[in-house]
Formats: structure tokens, sequence, C-alpha cells
């Protein structure tokens, strides 16, 4: 029986790859170029890389509900794990602890350069983001951060503000005629503002995905 | 000779997914799914696309295969322990 | 062949081989990493055939950018749920649907 | 043209958003007063929305202010407009309710809040958005908050069923985001409108390969059978609020989406399947009504009559052609919701006070808790069809377009379903007015409970009362 299911499964995976494979084979060009509209309104954009021009302008309302999708993510995490206390950080060797108190001002840096440079190439908030979040992953793995329980008020606010401050930006600027509609001049100093906010928020959020869970629950 | 190129990394990029998901130690398939990970990293750029590339090595790669590890680690233990 | 293309394929039999990993598979770890799979797939579909003609196309991969960000998340949160799940009952592998 | 700063489309969106961080922050047990004051506030906005959208067709908003294709754009018709009603008008009651139910120190009730919170905007977000890539945004949105909200707090049990959810949820929007892939791939765009008339029936094999996975990933969304095994673990499982949330909006949300890409871009494409989904349908209604009759847990009983119930919605495919198929699909969906809410509402007191989720444990209930049971009685009326109920008014309406084109078959499943709910519903009823054994102990129910069950059961009928205007508002800008 469960040899059959495996065979019927494989069999359909294999016809389904071949079906595609043929249909692809026979694609014409698209009727719509969006690569034209995408450089035609760069100027206005606010940024002068075209990915992050769709990432925060004019695609910008699926990001924004994209950090909310991440948001809430942790808010189900937490939901789950429910209360447990944090467990020590094991404490790794003192040559590891080392390389970590110096790789982690060198990370806030690239971060730092990442955030900036995403205005004109790749690079941007969740970049940035990344990188601290791993900076932190890497303080715990060398046991100079231990792992997170049940946030409080102040990590709450952290955690929140990337998506509160975007959330804010979006409605104000229903005053410009539409939701996240940037007016030109101050698209590039906006966009900056958000970013900066949800570098910091994503960085914890990402740390947060992993520093929760690094604990010892229920058991 | 680049279409040679990318037909490898296409066929390692198939190769790495089906060992991890075929491989029977788990501790393997997750350093296989962090291969895939770098692999995957290595496609964006040739598809031009840095932007996903260095998002894929830090969060697909990096804090997945981390998260991975870490569970790992913990179900070992416990299964391990008293 | 161009490397859109060729990628595109690729992306394909990663989808594919995603599902049939998640169908297949009965331990959660595994099935995780299955999902994964099928997410990077998907995304290399995407980009690949928007760019079969290698031509660089920034909307499909701003997208694909906000599809890593959300399969990371949905990856943690499962994570959580097979720890949870382990934790309470030493299982990893979900239980027969109790009472049917 | 409206002042865009009062824009009710896009605030039902912002609203339960800024809630649902609010209470996030603020601590999330804190969440009760902020959740129910935004959803009464967001009550509010869908009824202007919808007013606004009876008297002039529909309302769009471009994000960003770019336009589709480049930008993305939220588009309401009467049928968005009649989705969005029923959401705020079935969580604002269950919201009331879900303050009573969870206890302070409940852990599931501390997390209900911001997590309903980010699932109603993502319903909204999902029934007013008019692109594609967005709306896979929005799917995810939603199935990870209701994942959320049926593990919180829970044991092995729930959480099994939640893995098993969020799993089935995930291949789900896979599929679709590949679909919407293959779409870009062809036509160079996600939007909605600029897909209209491009799609045409001679499209590529891709734009087939697309649809076909796009409405298969959605339908493993709605749990329509053999997609349903989900369901039953996940909606009965979980706590009660929770339970009716899922079982009356959120699987409505896929639906809705096939069904808005069936009568959209997909159009000449889909029709072919529509018999399929139909069989489907009809296959659900026996299966679900069948399990529903055998449960020994009242929650699985109800949830199996969602699997049930949920069939009757893809009876309408093959009878679009006619007008009044769509109406009596929608008309469906929200006697559906509002009963099933109902419905999950009193099983929730019952199981309080009876302190069991099981069928037998009920004898006595009707002499204790006469307002739960007559709330479960009158969802039960809906669910059968009986009139004046709006499910009859639903049910009728298959009917009448199911013989307008001579398919009496579908007319024949329609009759058959409403039997079989007869006899789930009345197992549960004839259960209930048994004397109450000596042994029995129920536990004092806050009324407040009592009344909301109650509230969301009559309005189920009530809405057959008033189908006119509801059919006016689908009639608008479609």
């Amino acid at each position: 029986m469960k040899r059959m299911v495996v065979a019927l499964v494989v069999t359909l995976a294999l016809a389904f790859v071949l079906l595609l494979t043929g249909a692809m084979l026979e694609l014409e060009p698209a009727a719509i170029d969006l690569r034209a509209p995408v450089s035609a309104h760069l100027a206005d954009s606010g940024v002068t890389h075209p990915v992050n021009a769709v990432l925060l302008n004019y695609r910008g309302y699926d990001t924004l509900l994209e950090i909310a999708v991440l948001l809430l993510a942790l808010l189900a995490i937490l939901a789950v794990v429910g209360d447990a206390p944090a467990s020590p950080s094991r404490a790794a060797h003192p040559v590891l602890q080392t390389l970590g108190r110096l790789a982690t001002p060198l990370m806030v840096v690239v971060a730092v350069y990442l955030l900036w440079a995403g205005a004109f190439r790749p690079g941007g908030a969740f970049q940035a983001g990344a990188v601290l979040a791993a900076a932190a992953v890497l303080l715990h793995l060398v046991g100079l951060l231990p792992g997170w329980s049940t946030p409080r008020l102040r990590l709450r606010i952290g955690l929140a503000a990337g998506f509160a401050l975007f959330l804010a930006v979006a409605a104000a600027l229903l005053t410009q005629g539409s939701l996240l509609q940037y007016p030109p001049d101050a698209a590039g100093a906006l966009i900056l503002l958000i970013e900066s906010g949800l570098t910091v928020s994503l960085a914890l959020i990402l740390a947060g995905l992993f520093l929760f869970l690094a604990r010892e629950e229920g058991a | 000779m680049t279409l040679a190129f990318d037909l490898l990394l296409a066929l390692s990029l198939l190769w790495c997914g089906w060992r991890t998901l075929a491989t029977p130690r788990l501790d393997r398939a997750i350093v296989l799914f962090i291969t895939f990970g770098l692999l995957m990293t290595l496609t964006w750029a040739r598809l031009s696309a840095p932007d996903i590339g260095l998002a894929e090595a830090a969060i697909g790669a990096g804090l997945t295969g981390a998260l991975l590890l870490d569970a790992y680690g913990v179900l070992r233990r416990r299964s391990a322990g008293p | 062949m161009t490397t859109g293309f060729v990628f595109a394929l690729a992306g394909a039999a990663l989808f594919a081989l995603g599902v049939a990993g998640v169908v297949l598979i009965g331990h959660l770890l595994r099935r995780i990493l299955a999902f994964n799979l099928m997410g990077s797939g998907a995304c290399l579909v995407l980009v690949g055939l928007a760019q079969r003609h290698d031509l660089a196309d920034p909307v499909p991969q701003a997208m694909v950018l906000t599809g890593i960000v959300v399969a990371v998340a949905a990856t943690a949160l499962a994570l959580a749920l097979v720890r949870k799940l382990h934790a309470l009952t030493g299982q990893l592998e979900l239980p027969d649907d109790a009472d049917d | 043209m409206t002042e865009p700063l009062i824009d009710p489309l896009v605030w039902l969106i912002l609203l339960p958003l800024a809630w649902a961080t609010l209470a996030f922050v603020l601590g999330p047990s804190r969440g009760a007063w902020l959740g129910i004051a935004g959803l009464a506030a967001q009550c509010g906005l869908a009824f202007e929305l919808a007013q606004k959208v009876g008297a002039g067709g529909t309302a769009v908003h471009a994000v960003g202010g770019w336009g589709a294709p480049l930008g993305i754009d939220l588009a309401v018709d009467g049928l968005s407009a009649a989705m969005l009603l029923l959401t705020q008008a079935v969580a604002l009651p269950l919201a009331i309710y879900a303050r009573s139910y969870f206890k302070a120190d409940d852990s599931a009730g501390t997390w209900f809040w911001p997590l309903t919170g980010f699932l109603i905007a993502g319903l909204n977000a999902l029934f007013v958005s008019a692109d594609l890539f967005n709306i896979y945004v929005t799917l995810e949105l939603v199935g990870l908050a209701a994942v959320g909200l049926v593990a919180a707090g829970g044991g092995a049990q729930q959480v099994a069923a939640a893995l098993r959810y969020l799993f089935a949820t995930l291949v789900g929007s896979g599929a679709y985001l590949l679909g919407v892939s293959l779409i870009y791939s062809v036509y160079g765009t996600v939007s909605i409108t600029t897909l209209l008339p491009l799609v045409t029936d001679d499209a590529p094999r891709l734009v087939w390969i697309a649809g076909a996975l796009m409405v298969a990933g959605l339908m493993l969304k709605t749990a329509l059978f053999p997609f349903h095994f989900w369901l039953p673990p996940a909606h009965g499982g979980a706590p009660a609020p929770v339970s009716a949330l899922l079982s009356a909006l959120v699987v409505k949300a896929s639906f809705y989406l096939i069904l808005r890409l069936w009568l959209g871009p997909l159009q000449p494409l889909l029709s072919v399947f529509a018999w399929l989904m139909a069989l489907l349908g009809a296959a659900a209604i026996f299966w679900g009504s069948w399990q529903a009759i055998r449960a020994v847990k009242l929650k699985r009983l109800i949830a199996y009559s969602t699997v049930a119930q949920l069939g009757y919605l893809f009876l309408i495919f093959p009878l679009l052609a006619a007008p009044g198929a769509l109406q009596a699909g929608v008309m469906q969906v929200f006697a559906h919701g509002l009963a099933k809410a109902g419905m999950f509402a009193a099983a929730g007191v019952l199981i309080k006070a009876t302190g069991r989720d099981t069928v037998a444990g009920l004898a006595g209930a009707v002499e204790r808790l006469p307002v739960t049971m007559f709330a479960f009685a009158l969802s039960g009326m809906t669910l059968m069809g009986l009139p004046p109920s709006s499910g009859f008014l639903a049910k009728w309406q298959i009917i009448e377009a199911a013989l307008a084109q001579g398919q009496w078959i579908i007319a024949v499943v329609v009759l058959a379903g409403g039997l079989l709910a007869a006899v789930y519903v009345f197992r549960v009823l004839r259960q209930a007015f048994l004397l109450t054994p000596a042994s029995a102990a129920f536990a004092p129910v806050s009324r407040t409970l009592e009344w909301c069950a109650f509230a969301l059961a009559a309005a189920s009928v009530l809405l057959g009362l008033r189908g006119v205007e509801l059919m006016q508002l689908l009639g608008a800008g479609t």
C-alpha cells in the first residue's frame, strides 16, 4: 500500500515536471514589460536601485504586509512556546568569545553600510536586519547572549516599532491622495526613515525567531 | 561555457535537494540543506539578482540553517537525556 | 537555453520534489526541509522564467525577496510547533488523527 | 470620489493592523477592549463601504498612486463588499464572546487578541486586493494567524492539529505562488484588472497549468473533499471562539478567491472544471454529513458539518451561467458563516458547562441552558435549510438555478444534504432534551457567552427575511 502511494506520487510529480517543461518551451514574449515603467519612474521613487524601488515604493504595500507576516509569526511562536524560563547560554571557549566580541562591531558596521547602500545598489533593510540578527545569534552561540524569555515592554516596543512606523507613514501619506503615496521630493527621506526603523525591528524579530526558541520549553 | 556552468549548478541544486530529503541521517540532511542555500545564493548571483543572493545567504541559508541546527541539537539532547 | 530558462526548469523540478517530500515524508523536520525546497523552486520559476531572455527584471526579484521572508517566518513557526510537539509527546511524526 | 483620508476601504486594513500591534505592545492580555472597539469601528466602516458600493458600483484605491500594473490596486465590488460585511459582522460578536470565554490566566486568551487582529486584517486585505501576488501575501497572513490561533497555549493534540493545518496551508499557498509565477511569465503582470482582457481561451498551456495550480492550492485551503483531512482536528480542537472564526470566515476566504478567479481573469479556462468542482462538492456533502452523524465529540460533529456545508459552495460552479447561482453561493457563505459561528459559540458554552466535549454529555442541557440550546437549534435550522432561515434561501436558490438549467441532479444533492444535516442536528437536540441525569453537574456559565451565540444564530435565521438587500449589493459592480 505504502509503496503504491510512493510510486503514484513520484509518477505524478515526474509527469507534472514534464508537462510544465513542455509548456515552458512554448513561451512567447510577455504582453506587458514592467521594466520600462520601473525605470521611467525611478527618479520619482526616492531610490535609484530598481529592486528597492519596487520593494519600497511601487509595491511597498506588499512589503508592509510582509513585515506584518513576520511580526505575526513571532507572535504565534510566543503563543506556542508559552512562558518558559530562558535557558542560560553555555559559555564557549574564550577564544570563540573573543572572536564573537570582535565580530559584532564589524557586523554592525556592515549592517549600517547595507542599509545606506540600499538606496542605490543591492542592500537595504532586510539584508541589514539579517546581518544584525546573525550577530545576535552568533553572540548567543558563543555564550555572550542568553536566550530570551517572554518579552518585556521595552523589547515588545522594539519588535513592533518598525512595523508601527511603516504603518503610520503609510497612513499619513493618505493625505497625498492614497496609501503609501510618497511625494517625489520627500520619498528618499521617508524611505530611509522607514528602512531605519525596519532594520532595528527586523533584526530583533529575526533574532527573536531564534532566541525565543533557544530554551528548553515544556518538558 | 556559461551554459555548462549553469547546467552544472542547476544539477547540483537538484542533487543537493534530493539528498536533503533522502539521506538517512538528519544532521547530514540539515548540512545538505545549508549547502543547498549557498548554492541558491550562487544561483541568484547568476540570475543577476544580488539582492536576493544577499537575503538568501543571510536568511535562507544562515538563519534557517541556525534554526534547524538548534532544533536538531535540542531534539537530540532531549531524546538522549534522562 | 538561457541562464534564466535553465534555472526555471530546475525550479519546476525542485517544486515537484518539495511537494512530493511534504506529502510522502512523515518526519516533521524533513517535511519542513521539503517545504523550503518547494518554496525555493517556486521562486526560481518566478525569476528564471521572467528573465528567460537574460534581462534582469526587478519586479519578480522584489517579489522573491518578499517570498523568502515569508518562508523563513513559516519555517520558524513550524519549528516552534515541532519542538513543542516533541516536548509534549516525544514524537517527531504526526500522530494519527485521534477520534475518527 | 471619497476623501482619501477617510476612505473606509483602506481603514478596514489599517485599523486591525494597528490594534493588533497595539494589543501586542501593551501586553497581549490587554487586547480585549482594543479589539472590541476596533471591530465595532470596522463594522461601521464595512457598512459605509457597502452602502457606497451599492450606490455607485465599485471603489478602487491605487496604493502608492501608481496604478496597476506598476503598483497594486485595491478594488471593491459587490462581492468583496459583502465579504467584508460578513467578516466584521461575525468577528464583533465573537470578540465580545471571546472576552468572557478566556479566563484571565488562560495563555490561549493572552495571544488571542493580537493574532485575531492580524487574521482580520489579512482577511480584509484579501477581499479588497486586485493583485495576484499581493493576494499571496494576504493568504500567508491569514494562514499563519489561523495556525497560531489553533496552537496557542494548547496541548499535544492542538499542536499536532496546528502542524497538520500549517503544512496544508503552506502547500496550498506554495501551489498558488507557482501559479502566480507562471501567470507573470506569460503576461508580465499580476494585476487582476490588467489580466482580464489578456487571458483568452486560446491562452498558452502554461496559463492552464497556472490556473489549475492556483485553484488546487485554494481548494486545499478551503478543505474541499478530499482535501478536508486537516480541517476536523484543527476546527474541532481549537478553543471555541477560534473554531468559530476559522469555520465561519477563514475557509471562506480561499473560496472567495476561487470565485474571484473563476468569474474574473481565468473564466475562459476554468469552466471545463465546473463539473469536477460540483462532483467534489457533492462528495463533501455526503462524506462530511456522514462523519458528523457518527462523531462522538460535539465540536468534531460541528467541524465535519463545516466540511459538508462547504460542499454546497462548489455545487454552484456548473450553474454560474445563470445570475442566481452566484447569489445562491454568497447567500450560503453568509448563512453558514453566521450559523456556524453561532453553533461553535453555543458548543463552547455547552463544553464549559458540562466540562467535556461529547454529544453524550449533553443530557439535560435544554433544561439548564435553554438560551444556548435555542441558539444551537436556530443554527441547526439554517444548516438544514428550513424556512425562513438564510440557509433555506441559499439552498432554494441553488435548486432554482439548477432546475432552470435542467440540472436536476444538483437539486437532488441539495435536498439529500438537507436531510443528512437534519440527522446530525437532531442527534444533538435529542440528547439535550433528555432529563438531566443525577450525576450531571452543570457549571455556571456567563450570560454574555450565551447571548453572543444566540445573536449569531438568530442573525443567520433573520437574514433569510432580509436577503433582498444582500442580493442588491451583489448586483452592484459585478
